[in-house]
């Protein structure tokens, strides 16, 4: 396939591989002034993770999910409690790590077959409320569990991996979760998913396995998330339970909408720019002014989300936007009329809960009623 | 005439009480282009439905090639080689026209390529793409959409929407291919066009199709024999002009 | 007589939901959103009637001011926040509603400090019947509960606005060609939506007097736990859920070797109920038309 | 798709700039001659009452002490972050604080976080005294100290009073989720006679307004034991109090306190008796803890008026003490001195006998790992009714 090489295919892939590098060198030569980067860019890549894996399944399988803070749950604590376990043989070294992560990553993927599996019967809404209240059972249970076992409401103490090199394992891990799902979304297994969520009765009738590709997503998916909660475990001293509540899952998903529905590098930049945001928020709002953080927060994200989706702002925002923009920069930058599939614009992608509404109004008539005949027949 | 690729016996079911369908019996020979006729809420669609495993039968049986495929799930039938088009298009609207019908090629044994061997890249995934983009393309090059299979399907005029459906419907590589008026919404020149389309593909496929359509000119311009259904009850069935000029057939069209 | 009280103050709790519920219900099933700032409404309800009441000393009064309050400010908010949205993806009306919630809560916490501030609203004591003793305000926040049922099952079934409401709720552009204001009802529903939770919120008070601006975040939550339960869309299935979702707390709290898990016993339930009936149990079965 | 390429590059170059731009304070020369005291606490969120009551009291013994000529001629300073009671925030107030030139600290205000502030302090050697994180790990490295008692501390202490008091049956009223009232309630129930029968009744986060069942479950007990904070108690109380015998006896600890001044809760309309053992009464009419109570008042108001704000103004006032004791035994203390170094200082300070008298305790002191030694005593919050 060499002929069809095409640098915009990995552009993704070199700007992470590149910015890792580079704070990998930043951090190896001690030019951060601050230890404070390194939490930062630790955080950062936990959440583009978590953004980039929750959005395979909102942006590519359409299904709302309001529980991935819940793999990531499962992922630290689990991951967290194997490396508490080999802490004492291995130490806090990197073959700790990587076995966590292993652990981690593939009870949480269990957990994710296991919530894939009414994702089967359930859609939009309904699906929603139930991966929401998965991630609230997840945290209940870890949060009454035994001191011995996983600290109960004290939260488990886990190593600290050294900062200086953990975000390096979270670049490798963001370079190697990029590559499973684009490789996978551009193959006939994505695109199989996709045509579930652009119509499932029609995926169903042109005999693609909805059931099986459901269950990958949802595996997939939160194998990633149980990945970033192990990163999360080895970047804190103490995994706490209160951390995984709906809100952080509302947080991811705010990540994954903001950055473009479907859009894997939308949720890369969204997900830096809003942890970005969050840390600035916190450390420049201290003392009196920290009752504003959260009130600055939620403006910016009404009006970005005002500002993108209002269909009475569509000319405005086509006049005014950072596309355009760039386009004057780089002027004669030809915009290519054909489209990929996994780049559709968001806003063009129905959801299931747009088909749900579609559907409620046009099934509410059951078939009893469209079956009646013809008054032309009748007379 | 040859074997026969369809077999129904009794075929009903029950929407809560309502008859919907009853006591429906149909034979669909090899390579025949058979027609389903009849005037809204007859019932059509819905044998559709249950021929394709979206609703299930609550009486009779229905044999492809013998086999006995009643009740079985959608993506069975489909596998055992029953594919549709959708009265109301359901295409995948968000992916370009190709795509469509690479969704469609999903299940053939010729591209078999595991998820691992996609996602590691292995060159077997990379030959199999190579192999179905061609297939894909030859289908297109059938229903004549070969120069827009870039575009995004739901960009694409109603008329070749329908087409497309076809071409998709086409790749699952069917015995019998289920069409639900695939001339509604086109103008007469687009409709003279489909006929032959229809014809190149039962010609060059071997194809046995059923369809739905109310346009009476398509129906009898390209079908062999149909079925006229009414309130859920067979009303005619026979050679294509005997049936439709059945004096309850006029009837229930007409009013009277 | 343990289990009998243990009902009853879980038909109290779940009186509670039931009413949040019903905002939450009503609210879907007419605009087709998760409006996740609907708990807290019932936290700017809760506010409202300790301002009044620190200022004239009269619940009702307060109750009065809290429903009016919350009505104006969930019409404001439904014009500025969500009207624009109108037409754009439901994920986008979604995230608008926590803006608006994260919004609402700091605004509080600026305005009342955070310190939790005690209301008390009525001291009614106890009604006893045999050995049982039951508290007032236990009965009255189930009678209004279902009185509120009642009062808008009725309006929904017999008034034109009633009808009209059904008919958006079911095609809101068949309702518009059918000459109905769609953005009047939608307007409308988010006032009874917001004059609920203000309703909520002054029972909430009731049993228990404590203000904070995190307070009908989890309420919210479980509300809409109880109004899927239901069925979401129905109205007597919110009540239903509502009810469900309060004596399961009640008993769970109980049980103390279960007590800790309360929550998750509550959201178990869910997935249970949903697994069997995907709509809720009073939803209707949608079928999908091929 | 050219575009989104571009849109990307120029997200990643802002990124890489406002890194690179990231603390480049250097803190060493931060030289605006003040010592900088840290803080970490929740002041948003659930917990914020908390939080708020340690930065007000911290921010006014640091006024005090100002106006009164600083710290040896220099100024104090305190950094207050927020942490929302998130530990996941910890890491970040922490090295913010450590960029803008923290030396001292306060650790965080509650326990969950601090036991992430322990471990990053501990690895720079930064001295911390919390004055509200009771957790019995939270002095478990060398470089922490508590002002509050812990909780495994108090739920013996109270276990002893409680066995001494020749009960047959008691009622415990906790927080599940909360580890708080866990410690307590694990200690107090592993010092409790073992002839003493128990009832139980729990409340987690999601429910803490509405307590009917749990007054059902304990109603039969006449002697209760709440290691809980004020805000639930009250409620417990007002909703209880029709339902619970009049010659009930509610116990808690040092969360109790604050509990008459809570607004619009009224305890006179208690009939029960309201007990508690703490180091701090907020109802106390004499000595330092009145003052405080006065110059609190008057400066805040009563709103946040409770033991956390008591004890962070102790903690400000005894870290300014052993510095100052510091440099009589001869070091050098001053804006410039590094947080390890001062870290040193402090650690042979308070290990070396140092005393100090405040506004929770007369004569306080710290013993090897850092727990503190004072007083508890039982305050009658309110006598039953007759």
């Amino acid at each position: 396939m060499k002929k069809n090489f095409k640098i915009k295919h990995y552009i993704n892939y070199i700007v992470v591989a590149a910015l890792g590098i580079l704070f990998t060198v930043m951090a190896l030569t001690d030019s951060f002034a601050s230890p404070l980067a390194l939490i930062q860019l630790e955080k950062i890549v936990i959440a583009v993770l978590l953004a980039v894996s929750l959005s395979v399944v909102v942006g590519f399988l359409g299904e709302l999910s309001l529980g991935h803070a819940g793999f990531m749950c499962v992922g630290a604590y689990l991951g967290g409690k194997v490396s508490v376990l080999l802490e004492p043989v291995l130490g806090n070294s990197f073959p700790t790590l990587l076995i966590s992560m292993a652990v981690g990553g593939v009870v949480a993927a269990a957990f994710g077959v296991i919530i894939g599996l009414p994702a089967l019967r359930l859609r939009g809404d309904y699906l929603a409320i139930v991966t929401l209240a998965f991630g609230e059972i997840v945290r209940s249970i870890f949060m009454n569990s035994s001191r011995e076992t996983f600290g109960g409401s004290l939260g488990l103490a886990t190593p600290r991996f050294d900062k200086k090199y953990l975000f390096m394992v979270g670049f490798v891990m963001v370079l190697i979760c990029l590559a499973v799902i684009q490789n996978m979304m551009k193959s006939k297994h994505g695109r199989a998913i996709t045509s579930i969520r652009d119509s499932e009765i029609a995926a169903r009738a042109t005999g693609i396995n909805v059931t099986k590709y459901k269950l990958i997503v949802f595996t997939v998916s939160s194998f990633f998330a149980g990945i970033a909660g192990v990163l999360y475990s080895f970047s804190n001293n103490n995994v706490q339970s209160t951390n995984f509540s709906y809100n952080y899952s509302i947080e991811i998903l705010v990540m994954v909408v903001l950055g473009g529905m479907g859009s894997i590098n939308g949720s890369i930049i969204a997900a830096t720019l809003i942890t970005f945001l969050d840390i600035k928020l916190q450390t420049i709002l201290t003392g009196n002014l920290a009752v504003l953080q959260d009130f600055i927060y939620a403006i910016v994200l009404i009006l970005i989300v005002i500002y993108n989706n209002a269909p009475g702002l569509k000319n405005f925002r086509e006049k005014y936007n950072l596309q355009s923009l760039i386009n004057k920069i780089a002027k004669g930058m030809q915009n290519p009329a054909k489209r990929r599939d996994d780049e559709a614009k968001w806003h063009r992608v129905p959801t299931k809960i747009e088909i749900d509404e579609v559907l409620s109004t046009k099934i509410q008539r059951d078939p009893t009623t469209s079956i009646k005949p013809d008054k032309g027949g009748n007379d | 005439m040859s074997k026969t690729v369809l077999k129904i016996e009794n075929l009903g079911i029950t929407f809560g009480g309502l008859k919907a369908v009853q006591h429906l019996n149909l034979e669909v020979k090899e390579k025949q282009l058979y027609g389903l006729v009849g005037p809204n809420g007859a019932g059509k669609t819905t044998v559709f439905n249950m021929l394709t495993g979206v609703y299930k039968p609550t009486e009779g049986q229905f044999f492809l090639d013998g086999e006995n495929l009643t009740g079985k799930s959608q993506e069975l039938i489909n596998h055992k080689g029953i594919a549709r088009t959708f009265q109301n298009i359901r295409l995948f609207n968000n992916m370009s026209v190709i795509n469509n019908v690479l969704v469609g090629l999903h299940n053939q044994p010729e591209f078999k390529c595991g998820f691992f061997t996609s996602v590691f890249r292995f060159p077997r995934h990379f030959k199999a793409e190579k192999a179905m983009r061609e297939r894909a393309k030859e289908i297109l090059r059938i229903v004549g959409l070969e120069e827009e299979r870039n575009n995004l399907s739901c960009n694409l005029p109603y008329g070749k929407q329908r087409k497309l459906e076809i071409a998709r419907a086409l790749a699952t590589n069917p015995k019998l291919l289920l069409l639900d008026e695939p001339a509604a919404g086109m103008n007469p020149q687009e409709t003279a066009d489909l006929m032959s389309i229809v014809r190149h593909i039962r010609d060059e496929y071997n194809m046995t199709i059923l369809l739905i359509e109310h346009d009476m000119k398509f129906v009898s311009g390209l079908c062999d024999e149909v079925t006229v259904l009414n309130f859920g009850t067979v009303l005619a069935q026979g050679e294509t002009k005997t049936a439709l000029n059945d004096p309850e057939v006029v009837k229930a069209y007409i009013g009277g | 007589m343990e289990i009998l009280e243990t009902l009853i103050n879980g038909l109290s709790i779940g009186g509670t939901y039931a009413m949040i519920a019903l905002g939450y219900t009503m609210v879907y099933g007419i605009a087709k959103m998760l409006n996740f700032a609907h708990g807290d409404v019932i936290m700017v309800g809760g506010y409202t009637i300790y301002v009044v009441m620190a200022q004239t000393g009269y619940p009702l009064i307060g109750l009065a001011a809290a429903i009016l309050f919350c009505m104006i400010l969930g019409v404001t908010v439904e014009k500025l926040a969500y009207k624009p949205l109108r037409g754009a993806s439901p994920l986008a009306v979604l995230i608008t509603a926590i803006g608006v919630s994260y919004l609402l809560q700091s605004t509080a916490q600026m305005i009342f400090g955070s310190s939790p501030k005690m209301v008390t609203l009525l001291d009614l004591g106890n009604v006893k019947l045999g050995s049982l003793k039951i508290q007032w305000n236990v009965i009255i926040t189930l009678i209004a509960s279902f009185v509120i049922m009642l009062i808008l099952t009725l309006f929904v079934k017999y008034t034109r606005t009633g009808r009209a409401m059904v008919a958006v709720s079911e095609d809101k552009g068949a309702a518009q060609l059918m000459g109905i204001n769609s953005n009047a009802i939608i307007t409308l529903t988010f006032a009874i939506g917001s004059a609920l939770a203000a309703c909520a919120g002054f029972f909430m008070l009731m049993k228990s007097p404590s203000l904070s601006n995190t307070m009908g975040a989890m309420p919210g939550i479980k509300a809409f736990t109880a109004a899927v339960i239901g069925g979401i869309g129905s109205i007597p299935g919110a009540m239903l859920g509502g009810i469900l979702i309060g004596i399961v707390e009640a008993v769970s709290y109980k049980i103390t070797v279960i007590a800790p898990y309360t929550d998750a016993i509550e959201f178990l339930i869910l997935i249970i109920i949903l697994l069997v009936k995907p709509s809720g149990i009073l939803g209707k079965k949608r079928r999908e038309k091929v | 798709m050219s575009k989104k390429i571009i849109a990307l590059v120029l997200a990643m170059l802002m990124v890489v700039s406002i890194f690179a731009a990231c603390g480049s304070k250097d803190p060493a020369t931060d030289g605006e001659g003040t010592i900088k005291i840290g803080l970490s606490g929740p002041l948003t969120g659930a917990a914020a009452v908390y939080g708020v009551a340690v930065k007000n009291a911290a921010e006014m013994a640091a006024e005090e002490i100002n106006a009164d000529g600083g710290m040896n001629g220099i100024n104090i300073e305190i950094l207050a972050t927020d942490d929302a009671h998130d530990p996941a925030k910890v890491s970040t107030n922490y090295y913010n604080m450590v960029g803008e030139g923290m030396q001292v600290s306060l650790g965080c205000v509650t326990s969950n976080p601090c036991l992430e502030f322990c471990k990053l302090s501990a690895e720079d050697n930064v001295f911390f005294l919390t004055p509200s994180a009771s957790n019995d790990d939270v002095p478990a490295a060398d470089n922490a100290y508590q002002m509050c008692f812990a909780d495994g501390n108090q739920g013996g202490v109270a276990a002893n009073t409680v066995n001494n008091l020749g009960l047959t049956k008691i009622g415990i009223f906790y927080k599940s989720d909360d580890s708080y009232s866990n410690g307590i309630y694990e200690q107090f129930k592993a010092n409790l006679n073992e002839g003493i029968e128990t009832v139980e009744a729990v409340f987690t986060s999601a429910n803490e307004t509405d307590f009917s069942t749990q007054i059902s479950s304990l109603k039969d007990c006449e002697f209760i034991f709440m290691p809980i904070y004020y805000t639930p108690a009250s409620l417990f109380m007002t909703q209880a109090k029709d339902t619970m015998a009049a010659n009930t006896v509610y116990f808690g600890c040092d969360g109790f306190d604050g509990i008459e001044s809570a607004e619009g809760f009224d305890i006179t309309t208690i009939p029960q008796k309201v007990t508690m053992l703490s180091h701090f009464n907020s109802k106390a009419t004499e000595g330092m803890a009145a003052d405080f109570i006065a110059k609190y008042t008057d400066k805040y108001g009563a709103d946040t008026l409770n033991q956390f704000g008591a004890s962070a103004y102790d903690c400000v006032y005894a870290l300014v003490a052993a510095m100052e004791k510091a440099i009589e035994n001869g070091k050098t203390v001053d804006a410039s001195t590094s947080a390890s170094d001062l870290c040193d200082i402090l650690k042979e300070v308070f290990q070396g006998g140092f005393t100090f008298a405040g506004v929770t305790g007369e004569s306080i002191t710290w013993d090897e790992s850092g727990y503190v030694a004072k007083d508890a005593i039982q305050y009658v919050i309110k006598e039953a009714n007759a």
